[in-house]
């Protein structure tokens, strides 16, 4: 890690998971835009240099941008001169042909499915205009704040631009196969199941990526991706298991720590199940996990407890927040004064394998104070289709997510409570509806992050999501790789990054 | 001159689980060059195994316990495989007994023939065939091209029987071990054997020994006779001495039993029995119950009309091209009820696929097959199955017709209980072991797996199964081939007996004249396919038979030069 | 019956063979699998009082804790679970699974192989198609959809691995059957006026049990594992009921880093009982089929 | 026999038909929703409707069906639900992979399987016997999970000898001897299982075979051990070896699975895994059809050749 940069070679990079597509407005999951972001760009950047501190916003595909003071309209001057790889240029008619094709029902290249995943940021949307050719102007229905961390944004809905021509060229279904962007690299091939490879885009437009060739390979089994790391197939892996950083360690290998990460892992209640509509059921349960403990001993220090859900890493992340100590006495007294009796309230909970000792640990407090759950894991694949078709007796099911930007409050909010169904079986639902409307829209950057903060703990009164825990540890890095950083982001900077020869 | 084989106080034990057989129990033996011994004996008593050992062939769980086995000069026993490899084929050939088992089933007889050429002559893949061709030539095989092409299981009992002779001989061995080569052949062929046998003794020197159980085939070409029983010798001596005057009472019975041409168990209304027995007076019948007396009919119980089969041979895989073989072609025949009818015919004729189409194991390709009134093509599987109970087989082929994981005990047993003839399985046990012991087999024996059994006594047990069941037709396809000349006496005595007292009917397929002179009323000749004759059976020698029969009746072999002339046509006999 | 000369023989048979238990009892192979799987059994069953602690009481004070620690004699797994206790009572699941369904799946497909080779060329070929299909469909399709009717646990894997093994113990008694179908045997068995289906049970059968065994006590060990591969997906013994097959994915994450006990006990004991069936195969082969 | 072989292609067609059927429907009445997966967790009701529609998955399921049928011969087997592709760029490459695994683990099942079998029947009863057995009987009852990582961990990060999984080393140029080197591993672990049934297969007939009468006559003409062996033992174990060998095919088709998960190996078993969890009847469907065919003929080959072994079943039965 300490050599010198250098120009040139191939880094290969171990991900846990075969990723999606290669199409900006469809793809999701992290590891797919931990390789798509290197092939399309998006109009502001985040700085992902260096390793502590909530990332800036830096020009991308934009060079700069102004906000309207209510929050509601963004107007973008764009980088002039840039071409896509296939050729073609970049410019204000591009955009518009990105934006319509998620936002304009009309368009001849309108894509419903682009729509369902992208409506997660541009639901609001009121509309889209071309000022000039490198101007163009975004205007939402309410004040959007956190609009510009939303564009380059990881998972599911960032904002990638693609080359209309290729589109065009490929139709709906193939630019996942045939990739086109401006970015640092382009997409060479994917060979499902095995790899993805990308190869330096020789005319980008901001600093010569230093490697000629990235490498992603899905390595499922967690063990094997250790493995390989260690052999040398590869040189850098995400998830790595917390039995293995340790020996990672000490075999030299880098396993960086950061403690501010915008990840976090959750249960959300089942609001099918009859115990769990009651709120007293759900603030037991809470009471009864000691999630220092998971993390500390079950994790051993790879991981942090989360007592909010403003994930460590958020810009409204407060520390202190708690919503209920770790209290087996007021467990159990909650649960009697719901009316039942020890191991009368019985559930499920759904886990994928690598939350499974989570699950166990979880199962075995829960025991302690009179709540017989049973657990149930699966593959990560088994686990989402599973995890979106609940029975009645399920009872509580993982999830992992997180954000830098505040409105993730809104966002998981949403998912979880919403539209489960979770309101109705909430008293205090109208206040933290209201709570989170105030703080999304929100004109004011000053009065943010106290407002998202008050609108979680509004959230939190009647305990309708349950924070775990969040990693601390994420990627192991090879000695061979030089530059590597581990920004306060779900995902990193390739450009810079060097191998050794 | 030194023996080319001498035997010293052989021994061998059979370890059966939780038993121990002892199979041979001091045999001593000397043959020497050009001479052809003769080992006569007792089903059962050991012959097969004493030559199996000596060429250091036993079944696994078999031991020589003592003795010597030296073949020219070179002590035999505790030799290694390989040492005695060098021996084997060359030194001293072998002709298994069972030659259906001892065939590969999985390799054409040109191959088998054609790899042991090669192996002992170093003669090419050409040569070799050639040579097949002229064995199969020598041991009678009329079409040996199509042998040579065919696999062991397409050809009858007495092809195989002599591709095997043919794979012993071709390697020139200076001993040949022939365990009762010539069972399965008609008396044309099987003369035609022997003389090929005698001939490599006067020509080459070979040493022979012969096991077998025909006194014609004995006094014909021995030198000296060996007489067996109980794992023991019992007599030895020249042949002429031996079977003049025999000095063993195991001999003497012996040559008591052998059939003679011409005598008949039924002659101016007086039942006869072989040895002077007299019919049973007691019943023989094996279950308690006695069946409803049939009602007389004048109807045959077995009709065949315009009845042909033919197989297809050949087609991909085969590196032949398909064709046909017309196993049987036309016969139209009847056999009336309680009569016995005999079936005789050269070797390959078709008696056997007769017999299997008789009871609608083989589909038919023409005619019709007809059984007490019902149509056997036509009759439906539960049909066929009414109708099974009703007829019996004994196969050919003992080895092969007994299932080889079964103890033979419950093959009698469990048809008894299907086909209702017992009503438990004590009742059914108890049959069993009657029947076992009727044929001549301890009741012990029950117990046994087939391959544990010598090749007469399976074929007992192929009897044993079939009588049990008290059929109304019984096919006997040569029932007692395998069987010593005593045992076979017993045997027909009591096939006779139970005819007369339960009304049976019987085809009896078979090579041994006398036998068939002797115990059928009836008798049909096939030759190539097609039966051309029926005639009574006293009529067997009267001067209007086809030439083909003529031909067999010439080839009988005579058992001693003083009973020549008790022969009714002497005229037919030649030397 | 008078004149057989073979009747000279006298004396009483010797009752040649033994009885099937005692040739049993002497096959030392057999009897040692016979032993190892009941002493499996038996610790299954007795687990609840054999078992140090509880199989699924987590210490997260002491997680990992090596082979041979205190108190803990195989260690304890990744929640702090001790081992042993868990090896104790995690045959119980594999030992029913596997059996159950083995022998189910042995006794369909052993009827199926046998009805084919038998059966008209039609019914054959349709029936023998039908296992060509059993064959090409996934059996995690099966275990899914089982998981959906019946809700995950041991009889989603049972029925998953009677629809897995059916089409090769048919296809192998298929096989065999028809080579044996051709044997003079069976026309001699036919002539003694066998059903068909009696030729099948009481003349094949015996002749075919050989490749049956050996197929069915190859497959239990296999199955156990494979049995572990389908919960390991969330499809048979949930969590956290120690079962062999979960121990062993679960403690594949610590094999290497951690306490390779948790994988390594548990797949001994796989190894042990598939090997017991083994050798209890072919003493039982021996004593059907001297 | 050529008209058999005809014939069975034939039915080939009706039986796909019915396996598309079954698949189809048992997918549809599946628990799982295909559009409801790990993504829809972060989607609004309305959006996964959206979906839907965009896939005509609120149409009735025969049509459903009939559009699966036609985009079967139109184009590849249509556009995978859960990873919105085209399916023939899914299914048949990670078939490939597979049937290059299955092909490599049938090598090694039936050469390692048949040479054991063949020394430990020879042997029969010995102490090289009871080894060999022992051994085969062990490497096929270890469990796969533990047994690979060992071997991963060993030959890959302890000595360094063998790739840690995947087809090819992403550094080199991916030759035929570096396809070899990572199909090492994977194909050793995905046989040991057949390796052990061929094993006892064979040592079964081996032992059957030697002691039968026409060995003993092959022996009674000084046939040399290795001829008969060879030759007529050899031949007459064929059967059980094909049959053993069809069945290994079609296992490790099917049941390489977990091998591909723990090799990452690139093959059709994790993708209809996938497919499977998320109801991807499209991606389901294409897979199982070629795994189908693949069955259909190998067993067909299978069952020809057993017949041409056989030569009293030549004929097509008697
Ligand atoms: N494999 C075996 N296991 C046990 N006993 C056997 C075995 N083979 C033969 N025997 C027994 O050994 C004795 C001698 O058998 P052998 O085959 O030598 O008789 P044989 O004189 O050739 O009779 P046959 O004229 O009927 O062929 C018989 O009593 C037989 O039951
Ligand atoms: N399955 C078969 N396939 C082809 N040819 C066969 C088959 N069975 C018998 N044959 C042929 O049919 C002919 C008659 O055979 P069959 O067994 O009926 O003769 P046989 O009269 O009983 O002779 P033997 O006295 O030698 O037993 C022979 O030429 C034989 O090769
Ligand atoms: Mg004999
Ligand atoms: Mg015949």
């Amino acid at each position: 890690a300490d050599s010198k940069p250098r120009d040139g070679g191939t880094l290969i990079v171990g991900q846990y998971q075969e990723v999606t597509q290669f199409d900006p407005n469809r793809q999701y999951s992290w590891e797919t835009w931990r390789i798509d972001r290197n092939i399309y760009e998006t109009l502001v950047n985040e700085d992902l240099s260096s390793p502590t501190g909530v990332p800036k916003i830096v020009p991308g595909l934009a060079t700069s941008w102004t906000v309207s003071p209510d929050a509601t309209t963004y107007t973008f001057k764009l980088r002039q001169g840039v071409k896509f790889t296939d050729g073609t240029p970049f410019d204000a008619q591009a955009v518009q042909f990105n934006v319509r094709r998620f936002t304009d029902p009309t368009f001849q290249y309108y894509d419903k499915v682009s729509a369902a995943t992208m409506g997660l940021v541009y639901a609001d949307l009121a509309s889209f205009k071309v000022i000039d050719d490198y101007t163009v102007e975004y205007v939402f229905k309410h004040p959007f704040l956190d609009y510009l961390r939303q564009i380059p944004n990881s998972g599911n809905a960032a904002s990638g631009i693609f080359s209309p021509a290729a589109l065009q060229k490929y139709g709906q279904d193939g630019l996942a196969d045939h990739p086109v962007g401006t970015g640092p690299f382009k997409f060479q091939e994917r060979v499902r199941g095995d790899h993805t490879t990308l190869v330096r885009n020789p005319d980008y437009w901001g600093a010569r990526p230093r490697l000629d060739k990235v490498i992603f390979k899905p390595i499922g089994d967690d063990q094997s991706r250790v493995a390989a790391l260690r052999s040398g197939a590869v040189d850098l892996i995400s998830r790595v298991p917390p039995d293995s950083v340790a020996t990672l360690e000490k075999a030299g290998f880098s396993v960086p720590e950061n403690k501010n990460v915008p990840q976090i892992i959750y249960y959300n209640f089942n609001y099918t199940n009859q115990y769990l509509q009651d709120k007293r059921v759900r603030q037991a349960i809470i009471h009864a996990v000691d999630r220092k403990t998971l993390a500390e001993k079950i994790y051993k220090g790879y991981a942090g407890p989360a007592t909010s859900i403003i994930n460590q890493g958020n810009e409204a992340y407060d520390a202190s927040a708690v919503d209920y100590q770790f209290d087996p006495e007021a467990a159990k007294k909650l649960i009697a004064d719901a009316g039942y009796q020890p191991g009368e309230v019985k559930f499920t909970i759904l886990s994928d394998t690598t939350g499974q000792p989570t699950a166990e640990f979880i199962q075995q407090q829960l025991k302690a104070v009179g709540i017989d759950a049973s657990v149930e894991s699966f593959e990560w694949i088994t686990y989402g289709t599973r995890s979106a078709n609940l029975k009645p007796t399920d009872g509580i099911n993982l999830g992992e997510w997180g954000y830098i930007a505040p409105n993730w409050v809104k966002i998981a909010h949403n998912y979880s409570v919403v539209n489960r169904g979770g309101d109705k079986y909430s008293d205090t639902s109208a206040a933290t509806n209201s709570a989170i409307e105030a703080a999304a829209h929100n004109p004011d950057p000053a009065k943010s992050k106290e407002l998202w903060q008050a609108a979680a703990q509004a959230w939190a009164k009647d305990a309708t999501i349950f924070p775990l825990i969040s990693f601390n540890r994420y990627y192991a890095v090879s000695p061979r790789v030089g530059g590597f950083v581990w920004p306060q982001q779900d995902h990193y900077d390739l450009s810079q990054i060097w191998v050794a020869s | 001159m030194t023996a080319v084989l001498t035997v010293d106080g052989l021994h061998v034990d059979f370890q059966l689980p939780g038993a121990v057989v002892h199979a041979v129990r001091g045999v001593d033996l000397e043959v020497g060059p050009g001479e052809v011994l003769a080992l006569v004996g007792e089903s059962g008593s050991g012959k097969s195994v004493t030559a199996a050992g000596i060429l250091g062939l036993l079944p696994r769980n078999a031991r020589v316990t003592a003795g010597s086995i030296r073949f020219q000069g070179t002590e035999l026993v505790g030799l290694g495989e390989r040492q005695l490899n060098v021996f084997r084929g060359a030194g001293i050939g072998m002709i298994f007994q069972d030659p259906v088992t001892s065939l590969d089933p999985s390799f054409t007889i040109g191959s088998q023939l054609g790899d042991t050429a090669r192996l002992h002559l170093r003669v090419s893949r050409n040569e070799a065939l050639e040579v097949s061709r002229t064995w199969l030539d020598r041991v009678g095989i009329g079409d040996p091209d199509r042998v040579l092409r065919s696999y062991p299981h397409e050809l009858s009992g007495g092809m195989r029987q002599r591709v095997m002779i043919a794979l012993a001989g071709l390697s020139g061995p200076k001993l040949l071990i022939a365990d009762e080569p010539t069972t399965a052949l008609d008396a044309t062929v099987q003369k035609q054997i022997l003389d090929l046998l005698l001939g490599l003794a006067g020509e080459a020197g070979t040493a022979v020994l012969l096991i077998t159980h025909d006194f014609g085939v004995v006094s014909h070409t021995s030198t000296r006779v060996a007489v067996m029983r109980e794992g023991t010798i019992v007599e030895i001596g020249q042949t002429g001495q031996v079977l003049g005057a025999p000095s063993h009472p195991y001999t003497r019975t012996l040559i008591d039993s052998v059939p003679e041409i011409g005598q008949r168990h039924l002659q101016d209304g007086h039942q006869r029995r072989l040895l002077g027995a007299p019919p049973a007076t007691a019943r023989v019948r094996l279950s308690e119950r006695t069946e409803a007396p049939r009602p007389p009919t004048d109807r045959p119980i077995l009709e065949l009309h315009g009845v042909t089969k033919e197989f297809s041979i050949g087609g991909l895989g085969t590196g032949r091209h398909r064709s046909t073989v017309r196993a049987v072609s036309e016969v139209s025949l009847s056999v009336r009820r309680g009569e016995i009818f005999g079936l005789i015919g050269e070797s390959g004729s078709g008696k056997s696929t007769l017999a299997r189409l008789s009871g609608a194991l083989l589909p038919l390709t023409a005619g019709s097959v007809t059984f007490d009134g019902t149509d056997v093509g036509t009759a439906g599987k539960q049909g066929l199955r009414d109708l099974r109970r009703r007829f019996q087989y004994v196969f050919q082929d003992a080895a092969t017709a007994l299932n080889p994981r079964i103890r033979v005990g419950d093959q009698i047993a469990r048809p008894l209980l299907r086909l209702g003839k017992a009503t438990g399985r004590r009742e059914a046990t108890e049959l069993t072991h009657r029947a076992l012991e009727l044929v001549g087999l301890n009741a012990g024996y029950a117990d046994r797996y087939p391959r544990e059994f010598s090749g007469g006594q399976r074929q007992r047990v192929g009897i044993a199964r079939a009588i049990a069941l008290e059929p109304d037709l019984l096919i006997l396809d040569e029932p007692t081939s395998a069987l010593d000349v005593s045992t076979q006496a017993a045997i027909i005595n009591l096939l006779l007996d139970l005819k007369d007292e339960l009304d049976l009917t019987y085809l009896f397929i078979g090579h041994n004249l006398a036998i068939i002179d002797f115990v059928c009323d009836r008798i049909g000749v096939m030759r190539q396919g097609s039966l051309v004759e029926t005639f009574p059976a006293g009529e067997l020698f009267s001067t209007d038979r086809q030439p083909a029969t003529r031909a067999l009746l010439d080839a009988v072999l005579p058992v001693r030069a003083r009973r020549r002339e008790d022969l009714l046509a002497p005229s037919t006999i030649k030397d | 019956m008078t004149t057989t000369t073979a009747e000279v023989r006298a004396g009483a048979p010797p009752r040649l063979r033994r009885s099937a238990a005692a040739r049993f009892v002497r096959n030392r192979e057999a009897l040692l699998g016979l032993v190892v799987l009941i002493v499996m059994v038996g610790v299954s069953v007795l687990a609840p009082w054999l078992a140090p602690y509880d199989p699924n009481a987590g210490d997260p004070d002491n997680v990992l804790a090596p082979v041979g620690s205190a108190g803990h004699l195989l260690g304890t797994d990744d929640q702090g679970r001790d081992v042993l206790s868990r090896l104790l009572y995690g045959g119980r699941g594999a030992l029913v699974v596997s059996i159950v369904s083995v022998a189910v799946a042995l006794l369909i497909g052993t009827l199926l192989g046998l009805y084919g080779a038998f059966a008209g060329r039609r019914t054959s070929g349709v029936l023998m198609r039908i296992i060509d299909l059993m064959f090409a469909f996934p059996v995690i399709l099966v275990a899914l959809s089982l998981a959906a009717i019946i809700h995950p646990g041991p009889w989603v894997l049972i029925g998953t691995v009677v629809f897995g093994a059916v089409p090769y113990v048919t296809r192998i008694v298929f096989a065999e059957a028809k080579i044996e179908r051709e044997k003079d045997y069976v026309e001699a068995a036919r002539s003694l006026g066998a059903s068909e289906a009696t030729i099948l049970r009481t003349e094949v059968l015996p002749n075919l049990l050989s490749s049956v065994v050996i197929y069915g006590t190859s497959l239990v060990g296999v199955n156990i594992v494979f049995t572990a591969s389908l919960s390991a997906l969330g499809l048979g013994i949930q969590p956290p009921s120690p079962d062999w097959g979960r121990m062993i994915s679960e403690g594949a994450k610590v094999l290497v880093t951690g306490n390779p006990g948790v994988a390594t006990f548990p797949a001994i004991a796989i190894l042990l009982v598939a090997l017991a069936f083994n050798w209890l195969g072919d003493g039982l082969r021996d004593v059907l089929n001297p | 026999m050529a008209r058999r072989i005809l014939w069975r292609l034939a039915n080939l067609v009706p039986l796909l038909f019915v396996i598309s059927l079954l698949v189809f429907f048992i997918s549809k009445a599946g628990p799982a929703d295909p559009v409801k997966d790990v993504l829809s967790e972060k989607m609004s009701p309305e959006q996964i409707e959206q979906i839907r529609q965009a896939y005509g998955l609120d149409q009735p399921a025969w049509k459903q069906y009939l559009h699966w049928l036609r985009d079967m011969f139109t184009n590849g087997g249509g556009i995978s639900l859960s990873v919105r592709s085209p399916v023939s760029g899914i299914v048949f490459p990670a078939f490939l992979n597979t049937l290059i695994l299955g092909a490599a683990t049938t090598v090694v099942a039936v050469a390692l399987g048949v040479l054991i079998g063949f020394v430990s029947g020879i042997r029969h009863g010995r102490l090289i016997d009871r080894a060999a057995m022992l051994l085969v009987q062990i490497g096929s009852n270890l469990p796969i999970y533990w047994f690979g990582l060992i071997v991963i961990w060993l030959t890959a990060v302890q000595w360094n000898w063998l790739p840690p999984g995947g087809m090819h080393d992403l550094r080199g140029d991916g030759g035929f001897g570096d396809l070899l080197l990572h199909l090492i591993a994977p194909a050793f672990a995905a046989s040991l299982v057949s390796m052990l049934i061929i094993a006892r297969f064979v040592r079964a007939a081996v032992i059957e075979s030697a002691g039968s009468d026409y060995i003993r006559t092959y022996r009674s003409q000084g046939f040399g051990r290795a001829a008969i062996l060879g030759k007529h033992i050899g031949r007459n174990i064929l059967p059980p070896i094909v049959n053993t060998t069809g069945l290994t095919v079609g296992s490790v088709i099917t049941g390489v699975v977990f091998v591909e998960t723990i090799f990452s190996w690139p093959g059709l078993g994790s993708v209809l895994l996938n497919a499977i969890a998320g109801s991807d009847y499209p991606v389901i469907q294409s897979g199982i059809l070629l795994v189908a065919t693949t069955f259909v003929v190998v067993n067909l080959i299978t069952d020809v050749l057993l017949d041409l072994l056989n030569p009293r079943l030549r004929h097509g039965g008697a």
